[in-house]
């Protein structure tokens, strides 16, 4: 049975399928449910375009724990608030535009620094736990962040906005307006294809981010970290102080999440001031793994496929269910049923091919070895 | 040693005035125009008729003879422009002005006084 | 499969055929029934009266997210896929959750001629007053006075009101407590502000429908039979309507009154074929159930379900509108309209004033009489509520 | 005597022993701040009998290697299906209970057979892959619980006449027969919930005794080590399979008797999120990905169930407003990521 299994594998066609069995399943089931939504092609690709831009920043910033061995990074969650705390003092300041913008960042910076000063620290305590570790520590901190803006602010720091500002003089309200922000990075360098507008500068942004990690990847530290991710013992041996650079990859994470998720807003164009940032981690872990990626290693190409993967379901699937099963509400279980069941089918294809791979490499080198022998 | 210390409060620093300079053109102001009789020492402006007023090269509105209106502004330098209007046309007689905001001011500016010139056009207060 | 494929091509060719039946279009959305049905159902009604789009109907149903803080995202996309439709003409959400401002706004920017209805919106009121053409909410201004007035008329010496910090980052609701702690102070009736956990943390519905099930009883040892009980958050009234019952202490109403609200779960109300759409005799079932739990003349709501009206007469003034019968901004219209699904229930409303003192006359507070088990109406409609209570800084420290 | 108190906290874990003792001081706190010591113990308690088995049912799985169980969804959801399908053929009392469990455990049979089928092909990646098959399974069977042609009046929607409601009473059908069976009353305030605690002790008993049999021990085998296993002739797969099934059979028994102590059944999105307190329950007993004992199970309910019932009643207490929610968030929370840094320094 297994023989079996194994001849077939390396029959070049079977192996090209099971390569790339998961977008071929996403391209299938998008052929079948964009029709059956009834969306327009311009509204699809106009959707499409928009969750590019507004979600790869934030999962880039999952990379660079996992090169260090940290795995995916749920605690990106904290560097989301930092951003938020930026931008909830530009607004009460009415600080507008770019220069609005840039200064969110400004101020969110030193926050974000700290808190993943900090997360990398915890993390550091629960090494093999980073994963459960992160997720208890977003829930902590949101707790903290709660105490800080909804009790904090208008009681010891002083914010006068009264559109931000509760009536009772404290705490600061459950959205915020961030008109003055709005999309100002994406129609900051304006381009009109037909009905379609290009976010020409968050794309440039998300490119030179890109450009950045595959840059950091061959640096000291960047080399350094891969050495830690592989092997703990090897790079203390080889003088690499493994804390410290696991708690930088952090670092870096946390700074990356705060700048996405302000890229994130400034497209939305409201923020949720006390959920914003909750789900954050669970999305984009959820776009990177169907990208391809897996706990031990992540790339950029799985960023991109992975947002374009889960977005387009994400957009076609409402509709499309509700076509299917006729009534509305079932449309929106629908939804998220194939959503999540499509992320786990696809990352049980993934392990399937990595075990066929594995199995692969293994008769290849025992097809070699027998081929000395047989001299 | 030393000179990292001093490179990094060099930093510290201009990120510190980046940080002043983007608060500065940042931010909002608000700009009250009206178009109602103002007193001036002892002349008084009247209004008369009704004005199309554009603030920062931005259309704010018509404003008819009482009425008021408010502009939104960013940054410190601005222009504002008035024409008159009769009869949903426009008469070509146009006014500018510049004026300076500094971060916390707010300005009402009078349209009487623009078009007769008056020194007292625009009250900034804090 | 092939069947599949075939009724698939007939479906989209059927749906291309008729779709020129209605000479527009309404798009609505809804939560799903994992929060409560009643919204859900009123969406339905409009169905059955008008029509599906995909049947060449008027009506174009979709729903919300069950998290939506969390798939913002989802919410903006649904209702900006409506501009698609040349034949939109107006858009009705209720339970106007996160994302419907800005799913508005990008309405706006591609299609400026579709009227943008709001109910019970999520997010700040005046962000929301700012882009959607019509804004509906429960009065909870009128109602930080009238639910402890109703409590007095029971009795009350008490008044117990649980939230938690997320809720009270929403102006109206943390201005409704405020209101609710002065008319307290004024009437003599002791306030209690108490802590629950908050339904979207970490302990989930679960967690915090446990709390309230394990504290109620304890609660009601500590301030009396006399105290009435309130809650912010839906969930948490199944576990307080059923403590309440059993254990003794009043409860005026739910945050979104309706019978169907906590009642059915907390005391096992059992329905028929027969109270199928039928609010009446959802009522007279409720009622009975109340009455046999020893609850009579403690517990109430309102007769007619408050988001089931919203969603079908926002639904239906928009209808209106769009066919030249009613004005956008007439209060007549707009109750008439709700008037419709609640045949004999008097409404009251009133427009929501800004913290700039400016009164938004695109947002409308509503209210319906409160109705009490095994006692009858409160009268509320009709009392005359003092101007001090509407003042934007009651509760300002 | 110093190397007996050193012996205790390293097989007790210091970060439980502190959590202990922050019980303890919340314990001293409540007459102060005027609740009543006794319900709060009773609270613990029924706490502890409600959410014991969903916590154990995680040990099969971990025993075997496969992880914490994110996938626990998929065992509520079969305990779920017992539960309405019992109350729909209108079964009182102790009948009822036990139909609703007979008919879960053979869903759970079936669902646990699949799951497992599915983990077998993602090893390694089990906890992940485990997580979005509890949040799919849960959408999915949200459809089911609308399209199902239940029924019982006392389940369906009121104004829509079809489908089942969120929350459904257990009251008039099996509420607290096991709670109230042997029930034994301590003054007007506590009552022990022998017949919960009993079934809860039965059933670790239970677990503890398979672990012992000869399949329960290839399983550990498995557990610790895949290779040596092979080498013994034990079938993996099938080992890890036989895990799943019972870690799903045993979630799907822990939901009904949460159901019959707690007196509603939620449906819909409630089973979302109830993985994660079972998870962080058994990691506060000290339990590991890959190591997880009956100890765990037993000590980490009873500080997790503590901690959530205590903390909000006692912070509420001492400030009156919703702030103590914000208190609860970061003390429980704060907690938990305590202990889970300290663990691996109490190992070694």
């Amino acid at each position: 049975m297994r023989k079996k299994s194994l001849t077939k594998t390396m029959n070049p066609s079977v192996l090209f399928l099971i390569n790339y069995a998961v977008p071929i399943i996403f391209i299938i089931l998008i052929a079948f449910a964009i029709p059956l939504s009834g969306l327009s092609g311009l509204y699809f690709i106009r959707e499409l375009m928009i969750r590019l831009s507004r979600n790869s920043f934030l999962i880039l910033a999952l990379l660079i724990p996992v090169m260090a061995g940290m795995g995916m990074n749920f605690s990106i969650v904290l560097g989301a608030m930092a951003g938020e705390i930026g931008l909830i003092f530009i607004t009460d300041w009415q600080i507008v535009g770019i220069s609005g913008m840039l200064l969110a960042i400004l101020i969110s910076t030193p926050i974000a620094v700290l808190l993943g000063y900090f997360a990398g620290i915890v993390l550091n305590r629960a090494k093999g736990r980073e994963m459960v570790t992160g997720f208890m520590l977003a829930f902590f901190m949101n707790g903290i962040y709660q105490l800080f803006v909804l009790f904090g602010m208008g009681n010891i720091i002083p914010i006068s906005n009264s559109s931000i500002l509760l009536p009772r003089g404290y705490g600061i309200r459950n959205t915020i307006n961030l008109l003055g922000i709005r999309q100002v990075l994406d129609k900051l360098i304006p381009l009109k294809i037909g009905d379609i507008l290009i976010p020409v500068a968050t794309f440039l942004v998300i490119a030179t981010l890109c450009v950045f990690i595959t840059w950091f990847r061959k640096t000291k530290l960047g080399q350094d970290m891969r050495t830690v991710g592989q092997d703990n013992e090897v790079a203390r041996v080889s003088g690499i102080n493994v804390e410290n650079t696991r708690v930088l990859s952090i670092v870096i994470s946390t700074v990356l999440a705060c700048y996405g998720q302000i890229l994130f807003l400034q497209n939305i164009g409201t923020m949720n001031t006390y959920q914003s940032h909750e789900q954050v981690g669970v999305f984009a872990i959820a776009a990177l793994l169907v990208g391809g990626a897996s706990v031990a290693k992540a790339n950029i190409p799985n960023v991109f496929i992975g947002v374009i993967l889960f977005h387009t379901m994400f957009v076609v699937a409402p509709r499309a269910g509700k076509a299917l099963m006729g009534q509305a509400q079932l449309g929106e279980y629908f939804r998220v049923f194939v959503s999540y069941g499509v992320i786990a089918f696809s990352l049980a294809l993934y392990a399937w091919r990595k075990r066929v791979e594995k199995e692969n490499e293994r008769k290849k080198i025992m097809n070699y070895r027998k081929s000395i022998l047989a001299k | 040693m030393r000179k990292q210390i001093i490179i990094r409060t060099a930093l510290v620093t201009a990120l510190i005035l980046i940080g002043i300079f983007l608060y500065v053109i940042g931010k909002e102001h608000k700009v009250v125009i009206d178009n109602r009789d103002i007193s001036i020492g002892d002349i008084t402006y009247s209004a008369s008729t009704t004005y199309v007023v554009w603030v920062d090269n931005q259309e704010i509105g018509v404003i008819k003879k009482g009425e008021r209106n408010a502009a939104i502004v960013t940054g410190v330098s601005h222009k504002i422009v008035v024409e008159e209007i009769k009869s949903n046309v426009l008469t070509g007689e146009k006014h500018e002005k510049r004026f300076r905001l500094k971060t916390n001011e707010s300005a009402t500016v009078n349209i009487p006084a623009i078009i007769n010139n008056a020194n007292e056009w625009i009250d900034k207060t804090n | 499969m092939k069947k599949l494929l075939l009724s698939l091509l007939f479906i989209v060719l059927f749906a291309s055929i008729t779709l020129a039946d209605a000479p527009f279009h309404i798009g609505i959305m809804t939560g799903t029934v994992s929060q409560q049905e009643d919204e859900l159902r009123g969406a339905e009604r409009l169905i059955e009266e008008y029509g599906r789009v995909s049947d060449g109907g008027m009506i174009s149903h979709v729903t919300s997210p069950d998290n939506p803080d969390a798939e913002i995202e989802t919410t903006i996309s649904q209702i900006t896929a409506w501009a698609d439709d040349p034949l939109m003409k107006a858009i009705v959400v209720q339970t106007s959750i996160s994302g419907t401002t800005e799913g508005f706004r990008r309405v706006r920017e591609l299609r400026p001629d579709i009227l943008l209805f709001a109910g019970s919106p999520q997010e700040d009121p005046a962000m929301i007053a700012g882009v959607a053409d019509l804004v509906m909410q429960n009065d909870n201004i009128s109602r930080g006075y009238l639910l402890i007035l109703g409590a007095k008329k029971l009795g009350a010496d008490t008044f117990v009101h649980i939230s938690f910090p997320r809720h009270m980052s929403y102006e109206l609701l943390s201005r409704r407590r405020d209101i609710m702690m002065e008319t307290c102070k004024d009437f003599g009736i002791e306030f209690v502000n108490l802590g629950a956990p908050d339904p979207r943390s970490d302990v989930g519905v679960a967690g915090a429908q446990q709390y309230l099930l394990e504290k109620v009883p304890a609660w009601i040892e500590e301030y009396g039979q006399k105290a009435a009980f309130f809650t912010t958050n839906d969930a948490l009234e199944e576990p307080l309507i059923r403590q309440v019952a059993t254990f003794g202490g009043l409860y005026v109403e739910g945050d979104y009154a309706s019978p169907t609200m906590g009642y059915p779960g907390a005391l096992g109300v059992k329905f028929e074929e027969a109270d199928k759409g039928n609010w009446p005799n959802i009522v007279k079932k409720v009622e009975e159930k109340v009455i046999e739990a020893g609850a009579a003349g403690r517990m109430g709501c309102w007769a007619f379900s408050y988001p089931y009206c919203i969603a079908a007469g926002l639904g239906e003034h928009a209808k209106r509108i769009i066919e030249g019968k009613s004005e956008l901004l007439d209060k007549t219209d707009i109750i008439d309209a709700l008037g419709v699904y609640s045949p004999g229930a008097g409404w009251n409303a009133s427009y929501y004033i800004d913290a700039d003192d400016v009164v938004r006359k695109n947002f409308m507070l509503v209210y319906q009489d409160t109705y009490i088990f095994g006692r009858g109406y409160l009268n509320q409609t009709s009392e005359v509520i003092p101007e001090k209570y509407y003042d934007k800084n009651i509760g300002k420290k | 005597m110093k190397k007996k108190i050193q012996n205790i906290i390293e097989n007790f874990g210091l970060p439980r022993i502190i959590i202990f003792l922050f019980l303890v001081l919340l314990f001293i706190l409540t007459p102060f701040v005027g609740i009543r010591f006794d319900t709060s113990i009773n609270d613990i308690i029924v706490r502890f009998g409600m959410n014991g088995i969903l916590v154990l049912s995680l040990i099969p799985m971990v025993k075997t290697g496969c992880g914490l169980n994110f996938g626990l969804q998929l065992g509520i959801i079969a305990g779920i299906l017992g539960a309405v399908i019992s109350i729909e053929m209108e079964m009182i009392g102790f009948t009822g209970f036990f139909t609703a469990i007979g008919i879960a455990i053979f869903f759970a049979v079936i669902f646990g057979f699949l799951y497992g089928l599915l983990l077998n092909k993602v090893k390694g990646d089990e906890m992940v892959v485990a997580t979005y098959v509890g949040f799919s399974s849960v959408s999915f069977m949200s459809i089911m619980w609308l399209m199902l042609p239940f029924k019982s009046p006392n389940m369906i929607w009121a104004y829509g006449g079809s489908g089942l409601r969120t929350t459904i009473n257990t009251k008039g059908y099996w509420f607290h027969v096991l709670t109230d069976f042997l029930k034994i009353k301590i003054g007007n305030y506590i009552f022990f919930p022998s017949g919960t605690i009993l079934f809860f002790a039965f059933l670790t008993f239970l677990v503890w005794a398979f672990f012992k049999t000869k399949i329960g021990t290839a399983m550990i085998v498995v557990g610790s080590n895949t290779d040596y296993a092979n080498s013994c002739g034990i079938n993996v797969d099938k080992m890890r399979s036989i895990s799943v099934i019972l870690s799903t059979v045993i979630a799907a028994i822990g939901i009904i008797v949460y159901q019959e102590s707690f007196g509603f059944i939620q449906l819909y999105t409630a089973p979302l999120f109830m993985a994660f307190p079972a998870v962080a329950a058994l990691l506060l007993g000290g339990a590991t990905v890959g190591k997880a004992s009956i100890k765990n199970v037993i000590i980490g309910v009873f500080l997790f169930q503590s901690i959530l019932t205590m903390t909000p009643s006692v912070v509420s207490n001492i400030i009156k407003s919703d702030m103590s929610e914000t208190i609860r968030i970061i003390l429980s929370n704060g907690m938990i990521v305590y202990a889970l840094t300290r663990i691996t320094r109490v190992r070694t």
